[in-house]
């Protein structure tokens, strides 16, 4: 039994790079206090440690759908949410209530079941996803030694549920936005894979925290900076752009075309749970992407270890979803057969490509010699790619005449 | 017919064999919202929008919304309104509605008993004004004119639409001194010409008295 | 003129076994991309469009009845109401339409000043097409808050000059209804030079775009014997290559004396409308270049005009000017009385939309959605 | 033992309702939840990768390409499934009672089935290194399979393209 004081004192407790883990080793510490047995303290703790990334990324949530709204006002040069408290702070807690207070409908044709059951089946595995990140040196909310498996394999539910939606609503919007949305996540989640495989045989491990570790040391060993690794995390962007349901992929929801897609049926919290399904996936391919290509949370050079890691993990979330938020401001939608060619003409086969370049990279030392023996692996291909489409540009450009009488 | 490559800077290159990196323009787009991103942060002129209650678009002087009925000094006998009802007719949504004002033995008074419109119906074209031959109706800049009540709120009578020449000559000083300028001149000249048709009567009826004088002296 | 025999397709007629396997789709009249109350009967194969049939008239307001119950004068104001974009344009077609009908003189500056009026509204309309289809495409707004800014700019102009943004019932029989005021042309050609650059801004935005390029190319082209038998005009047709603009090819107002080009595209589908409406909207800045510059002093109505108790001779008239959206035709009878006999509009939105079946088959859903705003419809103008 | 008493009845209730199910639709999603109690026994059993990639595969994919294929083909009339059902029943026992009956034999006189001993688990490298060296020639066909697969799908992707190319040329 500890004395209270014992625990505040604790060195690691108060630092600020343990601060995620506080409330999980404050509980843990204080059951153990008042002499609780063992599995009672771990399994509290763990609740806890769940509880606290639930947390921070429904607060993420809640913040992202504000910053949203602002950046894209700003693109659209405009101001943006500003009523609800300071600098708008509040329209997050206004929305939720908003939501919250609306009418529940249900279709008369819906499954009423499954119509209840998809939002939540959306919502769990992106929560689930969220946990097995590395967010920091010290904070991995569940370490499993398959991390990366569990994330695809957690993530492949989002289809089904999405599949349910659309279904489940009985109306005819939906079920083509589920279509699209089902065609567009298989075609996608290929690419995705794949190209996370790179990182996978040049680690040796399925491990998040292990990928995260073998980054350090500046960012210049971050996979990103390797010659396959920064094709194959721009090829992870774009993937995860259309597994997140993101403009320019953002063809199941399209809403000029197919209204919401197969959220069209549904409103006040079930609408919200879809958003938060959406907005949580996204925090969590965006994690990822972070842990395997951009260093996790390691810092950019090696001099800067006194800022707390976790911190540098957030900071390049919050980089990489501006990216997505400027991408949403800029670009229109493209179809769904240009959608569908672009992932099996041109993502698999690059995808594909990316794991060669990264047996390769690994078996020759990563030294010069890689370098002189992946780059032009990467480089010819591409440049093939570059000159097909630049043919089809070229067709695609055109004269005007100017009829004077 | 004379055959012109596209003029736009920015289109797609007009020789097939030149080389572009695949992608250009989509980093061009990028480019542009990027910099009407940061720009909103300094520049005014950038921003599509004001914060409506707090600041205002500046409104033009000659912006018209709802018209209004010109007096002079007094709300009821002053109204320059005849109630002559060819605004009544001309109004395109027919949204004006007259009630001549008469005295007990039915003798027109030339001046609106009731004078209705509706601004639900009121499209603001201004042809009221336009057509008016006595400078009575004016169009107003008044636009925040919303309300809840759905039924009377909306129907403006006399009451409401009765505004004071001083009004509309801080309203549009330009037209209004003009039209106070004419109707001045035009109010001599009546006034003249009263005098004179006064004069004229008296000669008249002194030159009948007259007549009537001769003739008994005749009978 | 090219003339052919009507090569309209027809879609197949929808029975057998096939028929239950496709799925029936109400797009519109509530619905996000349908520009107003719009509905279309799509039946769809999978996403292609196997047929598409428009339906109209939820915005109907009896246009050219309520004109025939009341005076030439009074039916300005709903003029404005057809095309809502473009106010002064209509407003100018039904002046011209009256004046041919009563044969009423237009002073000089008038004609000036209409010029200038009407070639602001094709930059009005042309920039916020450019909004509107960007918007069709999915892009999230950001081109429209641009277009609608600089859009806004000119309604400033317009509300300055007319009093009001939008619903201007400016144009009078004989001319305008108020001069200039003071200052107004000053302004007016600071707009003209800024709107180069925003244009250059907008170009690179979009033009070079390779998602535009590929939602746009090849999708909604017909052939031009199809589109002339049709009855399209306007930038629908001239981007199929027809060389069809009234200002040049049935001069009026003073159209003659501006320098001026007719931008002409090649295949006349999406994106070549996209173009055009950015080449025409530098010709206009030209126009009003010239137009600003030339601007002569005099009256701007014809005085001998009576505003009361306007009663044109018995007769017919039709006017008709190049709208930003097409030919815009008014077509008046008169007995003599106050009120005409007979009106009615030819509107560009409701004729040009008459083809949308015959260039939506057999392309995906996604792509009716372009093609209706490549048209460029306003349902105040398609109902009427 | 005792994840697999809470899963077991689970599973064979979720299997049963796969079959059961009129509308083809449940049933899929059915087989769905079936396949992934699987994963979670397999879990549950300590096989955390086999788990994994059978949520992955046949949760994430198979199940998913199932449902998608129902989703684009005309669902059957439902009452008509309704009658048929004791048909159905009778000729679906006539043919898994062969296979019941082959795994009650094994299960109850399989003289040579012992009850394998603990081993440690297998790791990922370890299995990753048996894949491409003991068993490398299966990997190597079933890669060689796939691949061709793929280029027919591929192939299949492509061909409705040219029709369209030729009506665009007209």
């Amino acid at each position: 039994m500890l004395p209270l004081a014992a625990v505040i004192s604790e060195p690691s407790l108060f630092s600020l790079e343990h601060l995620p883990r506080l409330p999980q080793r404050l509980v843990e510490l204080l059951l153990g206090n008042f002499g609780a047995p063992e599995w009672l303290v771990s399994i509290a703790g763990f609740l806890v440690a769940a509880g606290t990334v639930v947390g921070v990324f429904l607060g993420g949530f809640a913040l992202l759908s504000l910053i949203e709204r602002k950046t894209l006002a700003r693109i659209q040069n405009r101001i943006g949410p500003n009523r609800a408290g300071w600098f708008g702070i509040l329209q997050p807690v206004a929305d939720g209530i908003k939501m919250l207070t609306k009418e529940d409908i249900v279709p008369d044709k819906a499954e009423k079941f499954l119509h209840l059951l998809a939002p939540i089946l959306i919502v769990v595995p992106a929560i689930l996803a969220l946990g097995v990140i590395p967010y920091g040196r010290e904070w991995t909310p569940v370490s499993l030694e398959l991390g990366l498996l569990f994330f695809f394999a957690v993530g492949s539910l989002t289809e089904l549920s999405v599949f349910i939606a659309g279904w489940a609503s009985g109306s005819k919007f939906p079920m083509l936005g589920a279509m699209r949305a089902i065609s567009q996540m298989i075609s996608y989640e290929l690419p995705l894979i794949i190209t996370a495989l790179g990182v996978v045989m040049v680690s040796g491990t399925l491990s998040l925290p292990h990928i995260v570790e073998q980054q350090n040391g500046g960012f210049w060993h971050w996979n990103f900076f390797t010659p396959w690794g920064f094709f194959a995390g721009i090829l992870f962007f774009i993937c995860s752009i259309a597994e997140a349901n993101r403009c320019p992929f953002d063809l199941p929801e399209g809403e000029s075309e197919i209204v919401a897609g197969h959220m069209t049926e549904y409103s006040g919290f079930k609408y919200a749970l879809f958003f938060m399904g959406e907005y949580l996936g996204l925090f969590a391919i965006s994690a990822l992407g972070i842990t395997l290509f951009l260093g996790g949370w390691q810092a950019p050079l090696p001099g800067l270890g006194f800022v707390p890691t976790w911190i540098w993990f957030f900071g390049k979330l919050a980089f990489v979803i501006f990216l997505f938020l400027w991408i949403r401001g800029t670009y229109p939608r493209v179809r769904i057969d240009q959608l569908m060619r672009f992932a099996w003409l041109c993502m698999i086969p690059m995808a594909l490509l990316t794991l060669p370049a990264a047996g390769v990279w690994h078996f020759t030392g990563r030294g010069l010699l890689s370098w002189v023996l992946v780059v032009p692996l990467l480089l010819v291909p591409w440049v093939i790619v570059g000159v097909i489409f630049n043919k089809r540009l070229a067709a695609a450009t055109r004269t005007y005449t100017f009829a004077d009488g | 017919m004379e055959a012109q490559p596209n003029t736009p800077a920015t289109s797609p290159p007009d020789k097939p064999a030149r080389w572009v990196m695949p992608g250009l323009g989509l980093f061009q787009g990028l480019a542009v919202t990027g910099k009407n991103m940061v720009q909103s942060f300094y520049k005014k002129e950038r921003m599509t929008t004001v914060q409506y209650p707090e600041e205002r678009a500046p409104i033009s002087p000659n912006f018209r919304n709802f018209p209004f009925l010109v007096y002079d000094n007094d709300p009821k006998a002053g109204l320059r309104c005849t109630a002559c009802s060819i605004c009544e007719k001309e109004c395109p949504p027919q949204c004006i509605y007259i009630v001549l004002e008469r005295d007990e033995n039915g003798k027109s008074l030339k001046r609106p008993k009731v004078f209705d419109i509706d601004l639900s119906v009121c499209m603001n074209c201004g042809i009221c004004a336009e057509v008016c031959p006595f400078d009575s109706i004016y169009m107003d800049g008044e636009y925040e004119l919303s309300t809840d009540d759905r039924f009377g709120g909306l129907l403006f009578g006399l009451d409401r639409l009765s505004k004071s020449a001083e009004y509309h000559m801080k309203l549009r000083p330009e037209q209004a001194s003009e039209v106070m300028a004419r109707r001045k001149a035009d109010e001599e000249k009546k006034a003249a010409a009263a005098a004179a048709k006064i004069a004229k009567a008296k000669a008249d009826a002194e030159a009948k008295k007259a007549a009537a004088e001769e003739k008994g002296g005749e009978q | 003129m090219v003339s052919a025999p009507s090569t309209y397709s027809s879609a197949p007629i929808l029975e057998g076994s096939d028929a239950d396997q496709l799925l029936r789709v109400s797009l519109g009249p509530q619905h996000p991309s349908t520009h107003g109350v719009f509905r279309m009967n799509v039946v769809l194969d999978g996403e292609t469009v196997v047929s598409l049939k428009p339906v109209f008239g939820y915005l109907h307001r009896n246009h050219e009845k309520i004109a025939e119950g009341v005076t030439y004068l009074s039916s300005m104001p709903y003029t404005d109401r057809l095309d809502y974009i473009c106010p002064l344009s209509n407003n100018w077609a039904y002046a011209s339409a009256v004046e041919k009908l009563a044969g009423i003189e237009v002073p000089e500056r008038a004609e000036y000043m209409r010029v200038i009026l009407a070639e602001l509204t094709r930059l009005i309309n042309h920039t916020a097409f450019m909004g509107f289809i960007l918007g069709d495409m999915g892009a999230w707004g950001s081109a429209l808050m641009y277009a609608f800014r600089e859009r806004e700019l000119i309604l400033d102009l317009f509300e300055d000059l007319t009093g009001a943004r939008m619903m201007a019932n400016f144009m009078r029989f004989g001319g305008c209804r108020n001069d200039l005021p003071a200052g107004w042309a000053e302004k007016c050609s600071v707009l003209v030079d800024d709107y180069g650059p925003f244009l250059d801004e907008m170009e690179k935005f979009l033009v070079g775009n390779e998602i535009l390029l590929a939602r746009c190319q090849d999708v909604g082209q017909l052939p031009k014997e199809t589109l002339i038998n049709g009855g399209i005009t306007g930038p629908m047709l001239r981007a199929a290559g027809v060389n069809y603009d009234i200002r040049k090819a049935d001069p009026y107002g003073i159209y003659e004396r501006f320098s001026f080009r007719i931008p002409l595209g090649d295949k006349g589908d999406c994106y070549d409308r996209i173009m055009i409406r950015f080449l025409e909207m530098r010709e206009s800045l030209k126009i009003l270049r010239q137009a600003l510059d030339q601007l002569p002093d005099g009256d701007y109505v014809n005085p001998k005009i009576k505003i009361r108790n306007f009663k044109p001779p018995v007769g017919e008239a039709y006017a008709r000017i190049e709208g930003p959206k097409g030919e815009l035709g008014f077509h008046l009878i008169s007995d003599g009385t106050v009120n005409p006999y007979r009106y009615r509009v030819r509107p560009p939105s409701f004729i040009n939309l008459t083809l949308l079946e015959d260039m939506c088959l057999g392309l995906d859903l996604a792509d009716v959605v372009i093609i209706l705003g490549s048209i460029d419809i306003v349902l105040g103008e398609v109902d009427r | 033992m005792i994840p697999l008493l809470i899963l077991a009845p689970l599973i064979l209730l979720a299997a049963f309702g796969a079959v059961w199910m009129a509308r083809p639709v449940h049933a899929a999603l059915m087989l769905a939840l079936t396949l992934a109690l699987v994963a979670v026994l397999y879990l549950a059993l300590g096989a955390d990768f086999i788990g994994l990639v059978q949520f992955a595969v046949y949760v994430g994919a198979v199940a998913v390409l199932i449902v998608f294929s129902l989703l684009i083909t005309r669902p059957g009339d439902e009452a008509e499934e309704i009658e048929r059902r004791p048909r159905s029943l009778v000729t679906g026992l006539f043919c898994t009672l062969p296979v019941l009956a082959v795994l009650a034999y094994t299960a109850v006189f399989g003289s040579n089935i012992k009850l394998i001993p603990w081993q440690p688990k297998l790791s990922i490298a370890e299995l990753g290194e048996m894949l491409f060296t003991s068993h490398a020639p299966a990997v190597l066909a079933l890669a060689v399979l796939l691949t061709a697969v793929m280029i027919g799908a591929a192939l299949f992707a492509r061909e409705p393209d040219k029709p369209q190319d030729d009506s665009s040329e007209k």
